[in-house]
């Protein structure tokens, strides 16, 4: 991942603090864990050890073991439990440590959390969130570097959220506590460090409103989670070039807000949709065909996708390397969208 | 189903008769699901419960309308046994808007959240989760509330099974597993899926067990008394083992059943271990009641269920706009 | 699903028989289990029974209990069983009874199978299948009628079939057992008593070849499984009025034949993907964009999508049926990209 | 390896210093792993199997060659006892196109299928369906090769080992379960998260289990010895328990435990229960060797093992175009 270009926090909120994302996570948990009793937090090793990547340190310690639960390596049993007590009067987050073990949840996800509310005839609601991770580059191989929101994506009767900021991430998190319907929500392990300013004061972001990170005129480069900051350093190349590209992320797959994406496009004409899932039947194509679809009539050239290679991630630094979208990659297609290749 | 948990001890007049009452009801609904699919009224199929009536009205009588079941694709019988209307269920069983799901459910899915049904689960093993989740949900909450999971055994080949009891016990969670085992899983033999004990498979996760004849609703009830109490007093999890069986086939068009098992297998149960039968005798020989109170009992529920059937027939279907409705909570 | 029009075999076989698909499906997996002895069939009531659809009967007569198994209900359990054999000397096909029980085996099938070639830098292979179903409107409600295809032809190593015809499934289901690469196999359960000539002698069906099923050179329809069929019919109604429709079945969504699909795409102009899994982030997204990648500049309007409704598929008859696409949509469509609307 | 599996009862010389000498191997390979990482040579992160060697050596010194293994996220160990050259497996740590997936695999995954590894698997419990159906293969092939399933007591969490046991049992596939309980999944200890007695749970499912001293690796290769032939036999599956601890951090990463495990635990394993010193002392104790033969060993050995790391150092990584290459079998 690409080091972050500043990204600005609404005027609306008066102080600010740098923070990181994992940080802003751990206040988004800890604030809801504080004004609601019926949140609690189960996972493995979320509580003294507070998770690989740190992000729940801290929680044990003010809100106890029984809001904190250390479990078994049971994703689907974990998952499962959460959605029950998610039926019956709590608010539980399930922590998936890595999204590559979201294969062992997509019954408990797909089959059961999705569709409970439907099939009770919207009689049973299951305020459940699911919170795992995405993206490769981390040097972990096949199995603890894939990207897998375009499954959940594909199911009715979840929302999916995958912030690329601190900002977003703790005002989304907080969202996705308290919506009464399952949110699975991703956040991108090499994202963890990067810093950003966020409210002092407390907020919450609604799902379905895209942020436009960046303004610009000739070209659209829609990017989701950490491919955000792909986008903005390429935009920063691309000024120098005297190319002026929009970059906006959806912050939300579910609910998607496809005004904006498709208001951009019809401004610029020229869209690129960058994603870090694989790109066959990924979300990238779904971003593609929705645009596609809407905008048609003002696009100048096709929508172009750039998403993590058709391959399992390998170890190797200098294969993994060649898998997911880079800055020059998102340069390169701007050029030739613009017909300066 | 009882308001009041009543003590094992004592199963008197009322309890009997109420239980006696309920399983007739099971029966009868069921078999009027059975007429409906024959006479191609109903869409879809359906798994009967006929025969089993015993696991889930002993059961159910043993526990609070606050306390939550979760169900399967053979759930009918929980349903009734927790308290749900007959009209109601038939209306869901033929997609009608009054159904307890506004027809979104059907059969394998109906939930009566009033009555503490979380639902019935077309994923063998599905609702583990979720009711083990009730019940670590009524412990975090702080009440005393029981949750009671019924799957038949083919769910002892579903490993998320292991996963729920093994925190259930780590947890101490107020749940008790209910194993119908009526010895098929569809149309195999659970001998042949299913390796060394049942009882011991509980018992190495550090949940107690007992084995129970699921045809015999006392015993049943007795037994599920007890572990809602242990639940109750904190003391964790159980899991009842119930032999019983299944009249009918696997599902409402399993009718040619001769090669996975025989006729006299199905007419031994039915002649030496029918549920109403075990139950109504005791009830006779107690002098609770005669043999005529009992046939009255089974007489007011079959017209009960044959007016909730045609009741449901003539019930009006969602209006079609309502399929995008209910996908989001919110 | 709409009753089938008649479908061809390619002229080079001599005789044919009609045939149900179910049929089709026996013969092609009775024929493997002839010709290699590596081949087994393992899965929830394959032998006896059958399986609810009929579809194995006689198999385990033939071919015995050591080779037609009968397993425990434990999807997670029979496929990581049937990937291990499959590494060691074996071709095994793994049966699941419903394509919702996916969700219960992606562990093994995307995490493992598709992985384990490329994670042993092409050491290992998995010559795996899994065959399962797809397809609603049997009135089974949420969790026995999805179609689930998108989420396993997003992971690269797996190859994906769903086919259309009793022809393409006795002949791409011999190819899938005799691929080297693990193969996810969808056959419709509302398909299996459509019958269709199949060829006395025996025959495979190269994946990544997709089959134009009726020539046209108004308005391109690429449909997937059953809704080849709907497709037809639409095509059917549409050539009563004058509009020629070409009908195109991809037949594997992995390998993908975008050769054909965008040559057609060209030729006609304007593009209607049918597909029964839901439409947000789903199969249909991916042919769209790869055709509006591919084609844009000889489109004539946006490519649409026609595809389940993103709601869990509701038990009422009323409610379902409006859920799934039908030959008067497919016509709505054609007529609106047609300026005929 | 051995190439002809030894009787249990003659433990000679030969056998007790070969696995001596693999033991070494294993140490002085993680010691340098750990190396690499700390001088930032080696990318990501490794699962070092310091302080259980003798569980991987004693159990397939009890194997041959044609028989299999399934392996962990901490499966260095496995694989240098299954056969694995340590140059091939650091080219492979280092991404380097010599190593035994040609860098696509990495610390995680490695697997030498000529050896008869089915490779290392980063998903707990994930390999367990592989062996078993590497098991099933061997049956239904009619070799006598056995398969063995290694997993650490975390895996005991996955529902999947016991839907596969279950099968092994009904099927009786020769396939030996090794569970390496060293107290930990990674951060929580284990009797926080398994309730009941491990022993007990694949006995539930018809599975003989055997419990053993994982430091002894006369031990660990008598208990394999038994399960093997009983498995070559065709009499089915067998679990052993096998008690030991990791010296290291769960990952090369960790090092500060303090908050999980105490200084002084990890002291007395290592000053008690050392596998090397326990082998070592009953060498010389027989007379099999004298200590400065096995200083000798160990000094050959960790000359080996630097000679590798420094040959996996300047090897060439594999041509970026590999990437997407191997994702097909044809
Ligand atoms: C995970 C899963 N696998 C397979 C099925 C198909 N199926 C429906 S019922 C059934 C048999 C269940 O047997 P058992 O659990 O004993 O319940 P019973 O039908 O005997 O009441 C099967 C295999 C399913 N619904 N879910
Ligand atoms: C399914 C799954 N869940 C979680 C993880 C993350 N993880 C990696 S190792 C580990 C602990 C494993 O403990 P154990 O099985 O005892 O093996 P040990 O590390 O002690 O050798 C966990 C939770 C994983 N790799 N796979
Ligand atoms: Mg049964
Ligand atoms: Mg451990």
């Amino acid at each position: 991942m690409s080091t972050p270009t500043e990204v600005a926090v609404p005027k609306e909120h008066e102080g600010t603090r740098e923070i990181s994302l994992a940080q802003a996570v751990n206040e988004a948990l800890a604030e809801e864990l504080r004004r609601d009793p019926t949140v609690v937090l189960i996972g493995e090793d979320v509580a003294e050890a507070g998770t690989p990547f740190k992000v729940t340190s801290g929680l044990v310690e003010e809100f106890g073991p029984e809001r904190v639960l250390d479990s078994p390596i049971s994703e689907a049993g974990i998952t499962g439990i959460g959605l029950g007590a998610s039926m019956t009067g709590m608010r539980p987050v399930v922590d998936i440590m890595f999204g590559d073990f979201l294969t062992l949840v997509m019954d408990q996800v797909a089959n059961q959390a999705a569709k409970v509310h439907y099939m009770s005839g919207g009689r049973l609601k299951a305020p459940l969130t699911v919170r795992t991770t995405l993206g490769a580059t981390r040097r972990s191989a096949a199995q603890h570097s894939q990207s897998l929101h375009a499954w959940v994506s594909h199911v009715p009767g979840l929302k999916v959220a995958l912030p690329s900021t601190p900002y977003d991430a703790k005002g989304l998190l907080k969202t996705a506590i308290r919506d009464d319907s399952p949110v699975v929500f991703f956040e991108d392990k090499m994202m963890f460090a990067v810093k950003g300013p966020v409210p002092d004061d407390e907020y919450t972001i609604p799902f379905g409103a895209a942020d436009v990170k960046r303004d610009g005129e000739d070209v659209t480069i829609v990017a989701t989670s950490s491919m955000v900051y792909v986008a903005l350093e390429a935009a920063e190349r691309l000024a120098e070039e005297g190319v002026s590209a929009e970059v906006v992320d959806p912050r939300t797959l579910v609910p998607l807000d496809r005004k904006t994406l498709v208001a951009s496009a019809k401004k610029t004409g020229r869209v690129i949709v960058v994603d870090e899932g694989h790109r066959s039947y990924g979300a990238s194509a779904e971003l593609a065909a929705a645009i596609a679809e809407d905008a048609f009539y003002w696009l100048d050239a096709p929508v172009r996708r750039a998403a993590a290679m058709d391959v399992p991630v390998p170890f190797s630094p200098v294969l993994e390397d060649e898998t997911v979208p880079t800055p020059d990659l998102i340069v390169e297609i701007s050029r030739s969208l613009l017909g300066k290749a | 189903m009882a308001t009041e948990a009543v003590p094992a001890a004592e199963i008197g007049a009322e309890l009997a008769l109420r239980m006696y009452e309920q399983m007739q009801r099971i029966r009868s609904f069921e078999e009027q699901v059975d007429q409906l699919y024959r006479s191609a009224k109903m869409p879809g199929l359906a798994h009967l419960y006929v025969g089993e009536e015993a696991v889930a009205v002993g059961v159910c009588e043993a526990l609070r309308r606050d306390d939550y079941i979760t169900s399967t694709h053979r759930g009918h019988g929980h349903c009734l046994a927790k308290g749900a209307s007959v009209d109601r269920m038939f209306c869901e069983l033929l997609g009608k808007e009054e159904g307890y799901c506004r027809g979104k459910g059907g059969s394998m899915h109906i939930a009566d959240h009033e009555n503490g049904n979380l639902g019935a689960n077309a994923i063998v093993a599905g609702s583990t989760g979720i009711a083990t989740g009730a019940a670590f949900s009524a412990k975090a909450r702080g009440t005393d509330q029981v949750a009671v999971c019924f799957f038949g055994e083919g769910a002892l080949g579903q490993g998320v099974l292991y996963e729920v009891m093994n925190m259930a016990a780590l947890w101490k969670l107020p749940v008790v597993y209910v194993c119908e085992n009526n010895s098929y899983n569809e149309y195999t033999h659970f001998s042949e899926t299913t390796a060394g004990d049942i009882a011991a498979r509980p018992a190495a996760f550090g949940v107690p067990v007992e084995e129970v004849d699921g045809q015999d609703a006392r015993a049943v009830y007795a037994a599920t008394h007890r572990a809602v109490e242990r639940a109750r007093r904190g003391d964790g999890p159980s899991f009842l083992v119930c032999e019983t069986y299944r009249y009918y086939g696997h599902h409402v068009g399993d009718v040619d059943r001769a090669y996975y098992r025989s006729k006299e297998e199905e007419e031994q149960w039915k002649a030496e271990r029918d549920p109403l039968q075990i139950l109504g005798a005791w009830i006779v020989e107690h002098g609770f009641a005669e043999e005529g109170e009992l046939e009255r009992i089974a007489r007011d529920v079959e017209a009960e269920v044959a007016a909730a059937a045609e009741h449901a027939q003539d019930a009006p279907f969602p209006d079609p706009r309502e399929v995008n409705e209910d996908v989001y909570a919110d």
